[in-house]
């Protein structure tokens, strides 16, 4: 019954929605704003990477968000989760097999290492603050399969992700403070295509990088942690 | 064949959020509602990407020379994707770590059995 | 002047800073939502009489609109943005002694996070800034559900939340199918093109947008997650979901449906709505044995109420629907208030608990019995000129469907009446038998205050309407006139 | 090429509906893994690279993990 009425809901739903997609037609030319930013983008952030620009600089503010919630997720989740509480000395942990430990610590360094190539060089090529703090998340939740009882410091986590926001929100006001805008790229675009360039884009991309890195990283440590 | 290939992303994308629909729907099992969640996430960021597809485009990085702008896809619609794949992170680590909670508490995970507030 | 992106950026920045604050000392941290909706309050006044004059558009990153996000500080997003600031502020108060958990840095980022993200919807300009900062506060407040962690509070969190995430996809596929044919994601950009395309393309997106914000808005039969989340979660909370949350989630419907769509023929449709949602509501109050169950309904019940005469769509309607927006906002804060701190002392949730709680706290039973009366309309509070006006309004246009409607809205009125004096009566009336160890009890300073500022808002507000009328008819013809917005924005 | 898309498409929807039968969870959550993957590469197919690095990074690994985890600390097989 129940799956028969969902069924009828989602019959209606689609109708609906095949019938307004008869005006946006596949893989034609019609962007508008999406126009601008490409023939403009270069000019006015910097950035080779149309994607980055418009993430960081255009809808800077929306990137602003994006790391709030995850903030606000990340803090929700320890609250509901309960006081944080390091496992105890002499709690019996399966230990991994031997390829599994090896391999962990072997990619450990090099996933930090790709994490943070690609926040650097997300104003150049694809890739970018969230993509590297994802990757270097990862490389922590290898750290906790493979080598037992090792954990990141809570504090040193803490410090790192409320730095980065606040990397973000002091360029920000640095910004409104001489004259412009919240979030006013103030810094010199400098020449495209080479690392220092395109003005605050890659510190904002590297503090999110670290900020998000720290917070999955959490996120998953908290989740992790089997006794409350 | 034809219409296949014109609207196969759209076909894929609008499969995808109608399975999850009917997953977060008809389903009983909290994670199964939460796996759908994230089913439906995937399609509409499928179904963004699709919108600003351009045939024949390229990326919109301006990696080597040589690259026209004419010929670009649309990056408006990639950025949203990005900040909606983060939410789509952070909505389900609560959604997961309510579910661990909640099996702490009753026991299961079959929202049918758990009742203990009237509708 | 004051630039009003601090009206967002100061409450951030400082809930980014509150975990530092265990470095240094942990008695800080719950005086810092006290002082960044202070702040914000003082910032919002401040820009009231600028906004009254002109609206206040300000871009972000130096990208003009349509290219970049702007946030648009019009009557209407100030005057929700100084609600959100005072009752934000008065309850950061009643915080002070009621939340006494171990882990309290956290309460209170998620508390001023749920108001960054409900003050940024009202201020965005932008379609897509908008659904962020709404996922902000509805992210804070599925975790603010579930902060005791105890049963009820969990499994209210859960369903809230998945109601709630399916409404957010239901918006974002909006979203995508408004970019898909305008090509922009600015609201004044997308308004001032909207009827140039098929009215079938654009009724889809309208639907998808009004049924992904009707969740957090709690309309008729997208409210199944209300009673429950308000009831279980802490009474603060409560008092700010129902006071602050369903009003954004009703801001964020009413700025798509007159200023993104300036659709009429939804409006008919939205009216009888309004009116199911507010008999339900009632009704189901009027069940209720457990107190905070009882308020959740009343809530529904008057969202109802509001949507009804928002969708009167007449300038004296929105008036009117705006007026009882904010009169219930005030009132219902300090019900939950006030009810959350004799739960807090009987120990129960149960009405008939309360028995003889008029000669054990009597300020407090005062201030409830204020708050009743004044949901309920009677005279001298606020709750009254809200009512009036919407009848005056809905009576104003002489039409038969109006009578009709008018007539239910008094009948769930009595019902409101009834379920709210039960309630006084056994407050005060009943259990005369004193026994002994019931001494009267005063309640703290920090819940005292803001439970009585509010009551004198209640009743100077109820007694010189003309206070807040002004701000109210422009924020009324804000929405009426989309040219307007729309020419200030794009030049 | 179309071909190739068209295969990868009915490959992601038959995952999905494999989400939707399992009954062990463990299973629909490598399902869901899978969509996520696919849809990865037809990110990169739709010329949105850095979309499909945030898809395979935090849609395939990350949520798998997360997932893996919760399904670990709760029960494994639906009733």
């Amino acid at each position: 019954m129940r799956k028969l009425i969902s069924l009828i809901l989602l019959v209606i739903i689609a109708g609906g929605i095949v019938l307004s997609l008869k005006e946006i037609p596949f893989g034609i030319s019609k962007i508008k704003i999406g126009d601008y930013y490409i023939k403009k983008g270069i000019e006015e952030t910097g950035a080779t990477n149309i994607v980055t620009s418009v993430v960081v600089s255009y809808r800077g503010f929306d990137t602003l968000g994006e790391i709030t919630i995850l903030f606000t997720a990340a803090i929700g989740l320890s609250a509901v989760l309960g006081t944080y509480r390091k496992r105890k000395a002499g709690e019996k942990v399966e230990p991994p097999s031997f390829i599994v430990k090896t391999g962990c610590r072997f990619l450990f360094p090099i996933l930090l290492l790709v994490g943070a190539y690609i926040f650097i060089h997300g104003h150049l090529t694809p890739g970018g603050g969230f993509q590297g703090g994802a990757i270097i998340a990862s490389a922590f939740l290898l750290m906790y399969l493979g080598c037992e009882g090792k954990r990141i410091n809570e504090n040193t986590s803490i410090v790192v992700e409320v730095l980065g926001a606040l990397t973000f929100i002091v360029l920000g006001i640095i910004g409104l403070t001489i004259g412009k805008d919240f979030l006013f790229n103030f810094l010199p675009k400098g020449e495209p295509n080479t690392l220092l360039s395109a003005g605050i884009i890659p510190v904002i991309y590297i503090a999110i990088g670290f900020k998000v890195g720290s917070e999955l990283a959490g996120i998953i440590d908290h989740l992790i942690e089997k006794n409350q | 064949m034809n219409f296949l290939s014109e609207y196969i992303y759209y076909i894929g994308a609008f499969s995808l959020i109608f399975i999850g629909l009917f997953i977060v729907l008809a389903k009983k099992n909290l994670i199964k509602v939460i796996i759908g969640l994230s089913i439906v996430d995937t399609g509409i960021n499928l179904f963004l990407i699709t919108l600003g597809y351009i045939r024949g485009g390229t990326a919109p990085v301006f990696s080597k020379p040589g690259l026209k702008a004419e010929n670009m896809v649309d990056p408006v619609p990639q950025a949203l994707v990005l900040t909606a794949i983060v939410i789509g992170v952070a909505v389900l680590a609560l959604a997961l770590t309510l579910a661990i909670k909640l099996y702490k508490h009753y026991g299961t995970l079959n929202l049918r059995k758990i009742k203990e507030q009237k509708w | 002047m004051v630039n009003p992106i601090l009206l967002i950026v100061i409450p951030l920045g400082l809930a980014f800073v509150v975990p530092l604050f265990r470095f240094i000392s942990k008695k800080i941290e719950k005086f810092i939502p006290f002082f960044a909706l202070l702040a914000n309050l003082i910032i919002s006044l401040t820009l009231f009489p600028h906004v009254l004059e002109k609206p206040i558009h300000v871009s972000i990153g130096g990208f003009l609109p349509p290219l970049g996000i702007n946030l648009v500080a019009g009557p209407l997003g100030i005057l929700f943005a100084m609600l959100i600031a005072l009752v934000g502020f008065l309850v950061s108060i009643y915080a002070f002694a009621y939340i006494k958990e171990k882990d309290q840095e956290k309460y209170h980022i998620l508390y001023l996070l749920l108001l960054t993200g409900a003050t940024g919807v009202v201020l965005t300009g932008d379609i897509f800034n908008l659904f962020v900062f709404f996922e902000i506060l509805c992210i804070s407040s599925y975790s603010l559900v579930a902060y005791f962690g105890d049963k009820p509070g969990i499994e209210s969190a859960v369903k809230y939340l998945i109601q709630g995430a399916v409404g957010s996809s239901l918006v974002l596929i909006g979203i995508g199918l408004l970019y898909g044919q305008f090509g922009t994601l600015n609201m004044a950009d997308i308004a001032s093109n909207i009827h140039s395309v098929h009215s079938i393309s654009v009724f889809i997106p309208l639907v998808l947008l009004i049924t992904g914000f009707g969740v957090e808005a709690a309309i008729f039969p997208l409210n199944a997650w209300l009673p429950d989340a308000h009831s279980s979660a802490p009474s603060s909370i409560s008092a700010i979901l129902s006071g602050i949350a369903i009003e954004v989630g009703l801001y964020a419907i009413v700025r798509v449906v007159f200023t993104l769509f300036g659709a009429s023929s939804i409006l008919t449709f939205l009216l009888f709505l309004g009116v199911i949602t507010l008999l339900i509501g009632e009704l189901c109050a009027f069940n209720q044995e457990n107190i905070k169950r009882m308020l959740a309904y009343s809530s529904i019940g008057q969202i109802g109420l509001i949507v009804f005469a928002l969708s009167i769509g007449s300038l004296s309607g929105i008036n009117g629907g705006l007026f009882q927006l904010v009169s219930h906002t005030l009132s219902k804060a300090l019900l939950f208030l006030a009810a959350g701190y004799m739960i807090f002392r009987s120990g129960s949730m149960n009405i008939s608990s309360f028995e003889g709680m008029g000669k054990k706290m009597p300020y407090t039973s005062f201030a409830f019995t204020i708050g009743a009366f004044s949901i309920v309309g009677l005279p001298p509070f606020i709750g009254f000129p809200g009512k009036f006006m919407i009848l005056k309004a809905a009576l104003f246009e002489q039409d038969i469907l109006f009578t009709i409607l008018v007539f239910l809205i008094l009948l769930a009125t009595i019902i409101e009446g009834a379920y709210f004096f039960r309630v006084v009566q056994t407050i005060y009336f009943k259990g005369e038998k004193s026994t002994p160890g019931q001494e009267r009890e005063i309640a703290p300073l920090s819940v005292l205050i803001p439970v009585f500022i509010f009551v004198g808002l209640i009743v100077v507000i109820g007694i010189y309407p003309k206070l807040i009328t002004e701000i109210l008819e422009s924020s009324a013809s804000e929405l009426l006139n989309r040219a307007d917005y729309i020419k200030n924005i794009l030049p | 090429m179309e071909i190739v898309i068209l295969i990868l498409v009915f490959l992601m929807i038959v995952s999905a509906i494999a989400a939707l039968i399992f009954k062990d969870l463990m299973n629909a959550v490598i399902a869901s893994c899978v969509v996520s993957l696919i849809a990865a590469v037809l990110f990169y197919f739709l010329q949105a690279p850095d979309v499909a690095m945030a898809e395979a990074a935090i849609g395939a690994a990350l949520v798998t993990g997360i997932f893996v985890i919760a399904v670990k600390r709760t029960k494994r097989f639906e009733e």
